[in-house]
């Protein structure tokens, strides 16, 4: 059988690789791609100690942020498509009306 | 299970219920976008319905001592109930000035419709027991905020703010699940009371990653407050966002965030090693030192605002890094937050009134603002000058009961004064920018010198908040007792802890802790013994 | 707020490129035909802003034959089988008005038994267009039963008029002096069974398709014309008709035999798309009321076609005539020389007059109400075109 | 012989699939197959899901990330019609620092976790019962009542701010107008 | 205030009337002519002409039959049809007649034809008709072409069957 | 007429049909009989009168009769012949290919046409192998992919379409025990694998690098997201009733009631949504030929289109045979098929021929009374395209959003109090359970 830490690991490589996409992108779409892969890793290692811990909170909050993150994004990308309506440019760099 | 009639339950209901019906009144209307007054009104009737039924709860001592740890999802306590008040008068002032500020734009059904949402988030923070609870407040907070600041969508400042500020926003959510699914992990729960009693009693082997879950939950938290090094989005933000928006940000969501990293890290930190806290003490300083130093040299007014924020959640953090050892700090703290609250939201409406009369946030165009605006000339004053500390105004106690807890709690903690030293210095230096402002409306002349008429709510507003600063500075008792009752007491948490067994590093600090609770009674502060 | 203009150059002076959103990148342009199922040989292009028509130019000249300039070349009774042509759905309307501008020419009188057969023809004839029509118009609005129910009862008319002129589509039946051949044995009968069934059929569409609330969904309220702009456009026909204005050639200016007919010119008040659908029904109803009238009160006997010399020809001169056709006015004019030969014949049609309506209905209109407003116009590229 | 491999060599697929996706997603040349490679990297935890014993997220998972998330996220691709999305400008310090960033996360986070308990054979109890769907539901509707509340009012902020964000005041003038 | 519709109104009601009137049909006979297999009966023979009454008859307008022992060559109906379809062509034939010196005869090329049927009308002698012949297919365009000799053959043509209207519909009889 | 070559000779045509079988006789050995044994290998091979089957004791058996039988019997209760066969693709095919004939004969004779009539047996059946001669023309059809589409993807989408409408197929139980892949949250997969369809309607739109198929895949995409809440509200009323969410169960909790008669509001929003997501008419917008040529099938062509066809067809059949376990019973209805067939003591040649082997009766008279009702539904579902036009698509989600949501609920709130009134649910005065 399959050990906790197989999981826990993988949603860490998960969770560094959207931090990775973070840091290195800049095109909002692929920015939310990694915020989504994040989001993903913190369920998946929700979901293997509700496993382990036999205990339903870890399944009810994974189902709780499973569906916020959905809100988020269309949110999120409401924002982006107005922002490409004015800028004709998705890439965060060209951004850049204020100085900071 | 919660009382279905206790404070945040109602609050939820009332609010929810006028949030959602704003927008479908809207959609059944035949003629749309000339609504602005009634949904303001609308809004503005139930956000002071809440506020009265929260106050009235607390006078009435219905609700629960301090901040309590019980197994539902929420708790009806003082410490929620303070929160409320202290949030609920930002999005009053913020939903009244943007009867003005609003006149003529698009779609203000959504709007209000959203500021009263996000409240319910800010609002349900401070009083979730559960970190699911938590968690979604947070987010009924954050979402709306993501689409008011980009609700000028012929703006690109304001798009590229929003974009800034959902990104940020969006990451620290899923870094606070990540933190949630590791605490989760390891202490098999998620409320906030068994996760902290699961941290207390942590196999030794599990210790590193209750320090890596406390971390992200820095990280999360941190990215919402504007601790530094998760400030980057912050100015922008706030600059951006429209101005009203901004006075919610900085007055609002920060304040929440507060909130919610009381109920998590201090006490999730505490528990696993007491002299951990000094993180948040250095971060404190770096905090307060950059927001002021950057202040310095910026030229618009919100963005020296934002930065000021900055810099005064580094003050308002003294307190928590304090937290173990004295309640006083973290009485001064929470005082210090809802003073903050309002003078930071006078700040960012004095700037909308005059963008909303002079189209400009150009410090240029605030010369001889004393002449041409009187009113919001002596608020923002006023709000300057009490966010820099000058007595009598109500920033001058909240730094006095913070600065005096660092520096009482030497006998506890040998690197409390420290903290009070670097706040005492950081005030002086933000007094020059702030008395650079005035100096700007008052002293100097203008290219234009006519009179302009002034936004009429958001003169009643910072009338309000100039009672405020000034009334609860001659007389800030009440609130400052307020704030002391409502620090979330160790003894609340203290049975989870006093059962812990053999972990002999946690032994001292909680003696500490709980012979302070014990006696709780007013804070005497410097020469001041009126509370008694 | 400090306006957005003001931004805007601040930004540009800090050396930063804003593009607002021009009207290009928003605006998807749709060539609809001459390769779409819903435009016949006809093309307009449409821009469409998200799902409304912002703009729409009409573009028609796929079919085009040179009817007119091919009348020079042929004497006039050879010139009866190409006019029809263009509408071989209405063959019998569209040589009607030639016929009575070349009789007006010549002075040729038509036997008042003629004048019956012809109106006759002329009516079913109207019955297979409109029929057709409505099956277009039902496939349109994706209703199929719609589609096939007309186009099965519009097979009997069909087997009516071949009957009666021998040709199922192209009748080539009225010829200047009269029709070319009378009535067959038993007609009168079949046609009184076939008409009164066919009313009890028109009670059944009504209920499918007119009455259905989905296509009163669909057509209602949708491509409003109003009674002035219908005038202003100079649109004819049931278009016309349908925006309040009771105007019928067959009322207005009577030809032949419809003075001594009693019916009622049909029309409705919306002047929207329902409306337009709904005229060509009413218009279909009273075609039966008059045929049966016809049949009623024509002569038992008698001529049916006036003798002709070889080649027909009248003095130089120009003559105008036109009738109530399927979608409007359709006229003749012919100018004669005094050959054989007109000198030249100008053909006014229906369709081409209500086309131009179309851009005016349709920008403003949703992409889905296109096909809607597009064939109630009573629309036939091809006669358009001539 | 067969069901003590296969659970196994699931698992190392469904990673396969999952992380290399997720990497297929950021690093594509195509924004569209970053998309379709995200879907497929939420599937992939789907999957994970699913060998957890958790079909009731796995579902959840499923109907949000493939039937909205990846509907929304290729829907505002296709909007975005540009060649911006073809252009991939990248700053090679920022790509360095970021493979720098990820492997330090791997390294910090990862030792951390690799060396405390969590990786004890002991600590894994996978032998336990899994969690019947029914008392999700139950849960669902006594302790997390609130939250539940809560979660409409997010989801319906979300739509209300989503709607306010997407409308198109030109078009809504142009509509009344033709009303 | 637009102008009131004088359509009659409808309701939800009439949703259910649309089934009914949809459904109703699934127990009527259906009326689409099975063509090879069943074939319609016209009226007359064809269409014909008299030039003494100057009329037609009524019948419809198929192929041609040429009636040999009639036809003079005197070239009427080629030239009427010059200006219409140039179907027709005169062409010698064979035999000879003593009331056609030059021989010729039409040809009618049904590649051409539009079945106007003015060439009917414009034979004077009775000699050229149409029939009910219709089915005039063929694999090539020489095929199509119709020689005097065999326009002169009757064609066959046994279409039987009849569109029949009662109270359940159109229905197609024998 | 056949031509033979020129320099044809017998002696050739004899040596290369030789050529032929040896080759086919050494693909067999080499390939496919190892191949065989491997499959047989690691498929779990069931025990036979008491001793294990072994590939060669499987392949001395098929000669024996009395011997195949117990294996066949065992194959039939194995996941791969019920996601294949039975409950799976066959069997919804076969159903999806009948449902084709029967709409178009029903349609034709709703419209006064005859339908299909020569591809057939003359007297026999009209035009019932007109789906068989359609199938070949599609396969023999070229395939056109447009010029700058996106080749991947454009060949990807109809085989992902296909497959995922065998997935939902795959979780349709037509008896008890009877279902390919019996999972506790059946319904709630269901779902996830029917947001699939927007998702590959929309992808193939793009790929098609076409307006008109582009904007007929935006009005896929709209149409099928109005139309899934109301579609799941509706059935989250049943599963309040049933208290599973299981298929299986739930049907069988219908045993003396059917839901439909507590819930036929929900009934009603849940035909109503899976016409939509159906994308049948009055609901066939993506596909208005008359508005946007074919919609986002404009630029499909040959077997492209077959298997976009079959993959819609396929969920007619999975769409209305949910309808008919969330709402009508499932297979229950009244016994008419007997218990047994034959004696029970016959000899195996007997057994055989009788098929008493797999004869039972209780599950043909579930899958008898589960077809009947499945075909009714589907010819519910036929029934709108003869009588309704296409709705327009602000009234359809304005349909979607607001009148059908609101009206799910209507019902679920019935259920609920129907529930906590005692009426029904466990311990209810009327037992469903």
């Amino acid at each position: 059988m399959n050990e906790l830490i197989d999981f826990v690991t993988i949603a860490m490589v998960l969770f560094a690789i959207g931090i990775y996409g973070l840091v290195v992108k800049r095109n909002a779409i692929r920015m939310i791609f990694s915020i989504e892969i994040i989001a993903n890793a913190a369920n998946l290692n929700l979901i293997a100690f509700s496993r382990n811990l036999h205990n339903v909170q870890g399944q009810m909050f994974a189902l709780f942020s499973i569906a916020i993150a959905a809100a988020e994004v269309a949110v999120g990308l409401g924002i982006i498509i107005i922002a490409y309506r004015l800028y004709k440019e998705i890439d965060v760099e060209e951004y850049r009306s204020m100085k900071g | 299970m919660v009382d279905f009639l206790s404070t945040p339950l109602f609050l939820t209901v009332v609010l929810g219920a006028v949030g959602i019906g704003i927008p479908v009144i809207d959609a059944l209307k035949k003629e749309r976008g000339s609504n602005n007054k009634l949904y303001c009104a609308i809004a503005l009737g139930a956000l002071i319905l809440t506020i009265g039924i929260v106050i009235f709860r607390v006078l009435s001592g219905e609700v629960s001592s301090a901040a309590a740890f019980g197994p539902g999802v929420l708790s009806d306590d003082l410490f929620g109930a303070f929160f409320a008040v202290a949030l609920l008068i930002v999005s009053i002032m913020v939903t009244a000035s943007s009867w003005n500020y609003m006149k003529g734009k698009t779609n203000p059904a959504a709007y209000y419709s959203l500021i009263l949402l996000s409240s319910i988030g800010m609002v349900l923070i401070a009083y979730s027991t559960d970190l699911v609870m938590l968690f979604v407040a947070w987010e009924l907070m954050s979402l709306p905020t993501y689409a008011l600041a980009a609700f000028s969508k012929r703006d690109p400042i304001s798009n590229e703010a929003a974009i800034k500020y959902f990104m940020f926003g969006a990451l620290s959510s899923a870094i606070l699940v990540f933190a949630i699914g590791l605490s989760y992990g390891i202490t098999g729960t998620t409320n906030i009371g068994g996760t902290i009693n699961g941290l207390a009693h942590l196999q030794k082997d599990l210790i590193p990653v209750g320090l890596v879950s406390i971390g992200l939950f820095i990280a999360g938290f941190g990215f919402k407050i504007g601790l530094v090094p998760f400030h980057m989005w912050l100015p922008d933000a706030y600059e951006g966002a429209p101005t009203t928006i901004g006075a919610l940000l900085a007055a609002g969501t920060k304040k929440a965030g507060f909130a919610a990293a009381l109920r998590v890290i201090i006490l999730g930190m505490f528990v696993l090693h007491p002299d951990w806290t000094l993180t948040l003490g250095v971060i404190a300083i770096f905090t307060m030192t950059l927001g002021n130093l950057a202040a310095l040299v910026q030229k618009s007014v919100p963005r020296i605002l934002a930065y000021s924020s900055i810099a005064q959640a580094g003050y308002i953090l003294i307190g928590f890094a304090l937290a173990p050892y004295s309640n006083q700090a973290l009485a001064g703290s929470l005082f210090y937050i809802i003073n903050h609250a309002v003078m930071k939201s006078a700040g960012f409406i004095a700037a909308a009134a005059v963008a909303t009369a002079l189209a400009s946030y150009s410090l240029e165009k605030y010369k001889g603002l004393g002449y041409r605006m009187p009113i919001t000339a002596i608020a923002l004053s006023i709000s300057l000058l009490s966010l820099a500390g000058v007595p009598p105004l109500v920033g001058f106690w909240s730094k006095l009961t913070v600065f005096g807890a660092a520096i009482n709690s030497g006998s506890v903690v040998s690197w409390g004064p420290y903290l009070a030293i670097a706040g005492l210095l950081n005030s002086a230096l933000s007094l020059a920018y702030y008395v650079w402002i005035i100096k700007k409306m008052y002293m100097e002349q203008g290219p234009d010198m006519s009179k302009v008429k002034e936004p009429r709510a958001m003169s009643a507003v910072l009338i309000f908040a100039i009672i405020f600063m000034v009334g609860f500075g001659v007389w800030y008792s009440p609130v400052l007792e307020f704030a002391s009752k409502a620090v979330p007491h160790f003894g609340s948490i203290g049975p989870i802890i006093s059962t812990g067994t053999s972990s002999n590093h946690l032994s001292k600090p909680i003696l500490v802790a709980t012979s302070q609770l014990n006696h709780i009674r007013p804070i005497s502060v410097a020469g001041t013994n009126k509370l008694t | 707020m400090p306006d957005l203009e003001d931004r805007i150059k601040e930004s540009q002076r800090m050396g930063i490129q804003i593009t607002k959103e021009s009207e290009d990148d928003r605006l998807m342009t749709l060539s609809v035909g001459p390769q779409h199922p819903g435009s016949g040989h006809f093309r307009f292009v449409v821009k469409l802003d998200g799902d409304y028509i912002v703009h729409c130019d009409p573009d028609p000249g796929y079919v085009h034959r040179g009817e007119e300039k091919m009348c020079e070349y042929r004497n006039f009774i050879q010139n009866i089988p190409h006019l029809e042509r263009p509408v071989i759905h209405d063959s019998t309307n569209i040589t009607y008005s030639y016929s009575l501008a070349v009789e007006e020419l010549t002075g040729i009188q038509v036997p008042r038994r003629g004048q019956f057969i012809r109106a006759i023809a002329s009516e079913l004839n109207r019955q297979i267009y409109t029929l057709y029509w409505l099956a277009i118009y039902g496939i349109f609005l994706g209703h199929s039963t719609m589609f096939m129910w007309p186009t099965g009862d519009r097979e009997l008319f069909i087997d009516l008029m071949e009957a009666l002129t021998g040709a199922r589509v192209t009748h080539a039946f009225n010829i200047p002096g009269g029709v070319r051949n009378d009535i067959p044995n038993g007609f009168k009968d079949r046609c009184l069974r076939q008409i009164s069934y066919y009313e009890k059929r028109l009670k059944e569409y009504e209920d499918i398709f007119y009455n259905n609330p989905l296509v009163r969904q669909r057509t209602e309220g949708v491509g409003i014309l109003t009674k002035e702009d219908a005038i202003g456009l100079g649109v004819t026909g049931s278009v016309l008709r349908a925006s309040g204005v009771p105007y019928d050639i067959r009322k207005a200016e009577p030809y032949d035999i419809y003075n001594e007919i009693d019916f009622k010119v049909q029309y409705m008040q919306t002047g929207d798309s329902f409306a337009r659908a709904y005229v060509p029904f009413l218009d279909m109803r009273e075609s039966c009321h008059i045929v049966r009238q016809l049949l009623d009160k024509m002569p038992e006997s008698g001529e049916v076609r006036a003798k002709l010399q070889a080649n027909p020809r009248g003095p130089p001169g120009e003559a105008y005539r036109r009738v109530e056709s399927g979608r409007g006015a359709l006229g003749y004019y012919i100018i004669s020389d005094g050959s054989p030969k007109p000198y030249r014949v100008k053909i006014s049609v229906g369709s081409f007059r209500n086309m131009l309506a179309l851009p005016h209905l349709l920008v403003g209109a949703k992409m889905g109400d296109m096909p809607v407003i597009y064939w109630a116009l009573n629309y036939w590229p091809v006669e358009a075109d001539r | 012989m067969g069901p003590h491999i296969m659970p196994d060599a699931l698992f190392i697929g469904i990673a396969i699939m999952t992380v290399g996706s997720a990497i297929v997603a950021l690093e594509s040349r195509e924004l569209v197959y970053g998309a379709i490679a995200l879907a497929i990297s939420m599937l992939g935890i789907a999957g994970f899901f699913l060998l957890l014993d958790s079909p009731f997220v796995a579902m959840f998972q499923i109907t949000v990330y493939v039937g909205a998330v990846a509907v929304l996220v290729i829907f505002t691709v296709m909007l975005v019609r540009t060649q911006a999305l073809f252009s991939i400008k990248e700053d090679r310090k920022r790509k360095v620092a970021g493979i720098i960033l990820l492997l330090v996360f791997m390294g910090g986070i990862g030792a951390v976790l690799l060396s405390s308990g969590l990786s004890n054979p002991g600590f894994t109890k996978f032998n336990y019962p899994a969690i019947e769907v029914a008392s999700i539901g139950k849960e669902m509707v006594t302790y997390y009542g609130p939250v539940l509340v809560l979660l409409g009012l997010t989801l319906a902020a979300s739509v209300v701010g989503a709607l306010a964000l997407a409308r198109r005041e030109d078009i809504e003038q142009q509509n009344e107008r033709a009303d | 205030m637009p102008p009131k519709s004088n359509a009659p109104k409808t309701t939800a009601a009439g949703f259910i009337k649309a089934i009914e009137s949809g459904s109703k049909h699934l127990l009527i006979k259906r009326f689409t002519l099975r063509y090879p297999e069943q074939k319609l009966k016209f009226v007359g023979d064809g269409y014909q002409f008299d030039p003494k009454r100057a009329v037609g008859i009524a019948g419809l307008r198929g192929r041609h039959i040429l009636n040999h022992d009639k036809c003079t060559g005197c070239q009427l109906c080629a030239i009427t049809c010059e200006g219409i379809a140039e179907a027709i062509g005169m062409v010698k034939v064979d035999e000879q007649w003593k009331h056609n010196k030059k021989g010729i005869m039409p040809q009618i090329d049904y590649g051409k034809c539009v079945f106007c049927g003015l060439c009917v009308d414009a034979c004077p002698f009775y000699a050229l008709f149409m029939t009910n012949d219709y089915e005039l297919a063929a694999y090539t365009k020489e095929h199509l072409i119709y020689t005097p000799a065999q326009l002169a053959i009757k064609p066959k043509y046994n279409g039987d069957v009849e569109i029949k209207i009662d109270d359940h519909g159109a229905t197609h009889h024998a | 007429m056949a031509t033979l070559p020129e320099e044809f000779r017998f002696g050739n045509f004899l040596a290369s049909i030789i050529w032929i079988v040896l080759i086919i006789v050494v693909i067999l050995t080499l390939v496919v009989l190892p191949l065989i044994f491997v499959v047989l290998f690691y498929l779990p091979l069931p025990p036979v009168n008491g001793e294990v089957l072994t590939p060669y004791l499987f392949l001395s058996m098929i000669v024996d009769p009395s011997r195949t039988l117990p294996i066949i019997k065992f194959y039939i209760h194995q996941t791969p012949f019920r996601v294949i066969v039975f409950p799976g693709f066959v069997f919804a095919a076969i159903v999806a290919a009948a449902t084709i004939f029967v709409e178009r004969k029903f349609l034709a004779k709703m419209q006064l046409r005859v339908g299909p009539l020569y591809a057939g047996v003359w007297g026999v059946g009209e035009g019932i192998l007109q789906l068989a001669a359609d199938g070949l023309k599609v396969i023999s059809k070229e395939i056109v992919v447009p010029s700058g589409a996106d080749r991947p993807i454009f060949w990807a989408t109809p085989v992902a379409y296909v497959a995922t409408a065998a997935a939902v197929v795959s979780l349709i139980p037509t008896a008890p025990g009877w279902v390919a892949s019996n999972t506790s949250v059946g319904l709630i997969a269901v779902f996830a694998i029917l947001g699939f369809f927007p998702l590959i309607a929309l992808l193939f739109s793009w790929a098609s690098n076409s307006k008109y198929p582009f904007i007929g895949g935006l009005r896929a995409l709209h149409q099928m997201i109005a139309f899934e809440i109301p579609f799941i509200l509706s059935a989250l009323s049943v599963v309040i009733l049933a208290g599973s969410l299981n298929l299986t169960q739930i049907a069988q909790t219908q045993h003396a009631f059917w839901f439909i008669i507590f819930l036929p509001v929900s009934a009603f929003v849940f035909f109503i949504s899976s016409l939509a997501e159906l994308e049948r008419v009055p609901f066939d917008l993506p596909e208005a030929e008359s508005e946007i040529v074919a919609g986002w099938l404009t630029e499909t062509s040959g077997m492209i289109y077959g298997l976009i066809q079959l993959g819609s067809y396929l969920k007619v059949y999975a769409l209305a045979a949910l309808f008919v376990i969330l709402f009508l019973g499932g297979w229950h209805g009244p016994q008419i098929f007997p218990p047994q067939l034959g004696p029970t003591n016959a000899p195996t040649i007997e057994k055989m021929v009788t098929l008493q082997g797999f004869y039972n009766g209780e599950t043909v008279n579930a899958v008898f009374w589960f077809l009947v009702k499945t075909v009714i539904v589907i010819m519910l579902m036929l029934l709108p395209r003869g009588i309704s036009p296409r709705i327009r698509i602000d009234i359809l989600l304005h349909t979607g959003w607001y009148k059908l949501i609101v009206l799910a609920f209507v019902n679920m709130f019935v259920a609920l109090a129907l529930i906590y009134a005692g009426v029904l649910g466990p311990g209810g005065s009327i037992s469903i359970h």
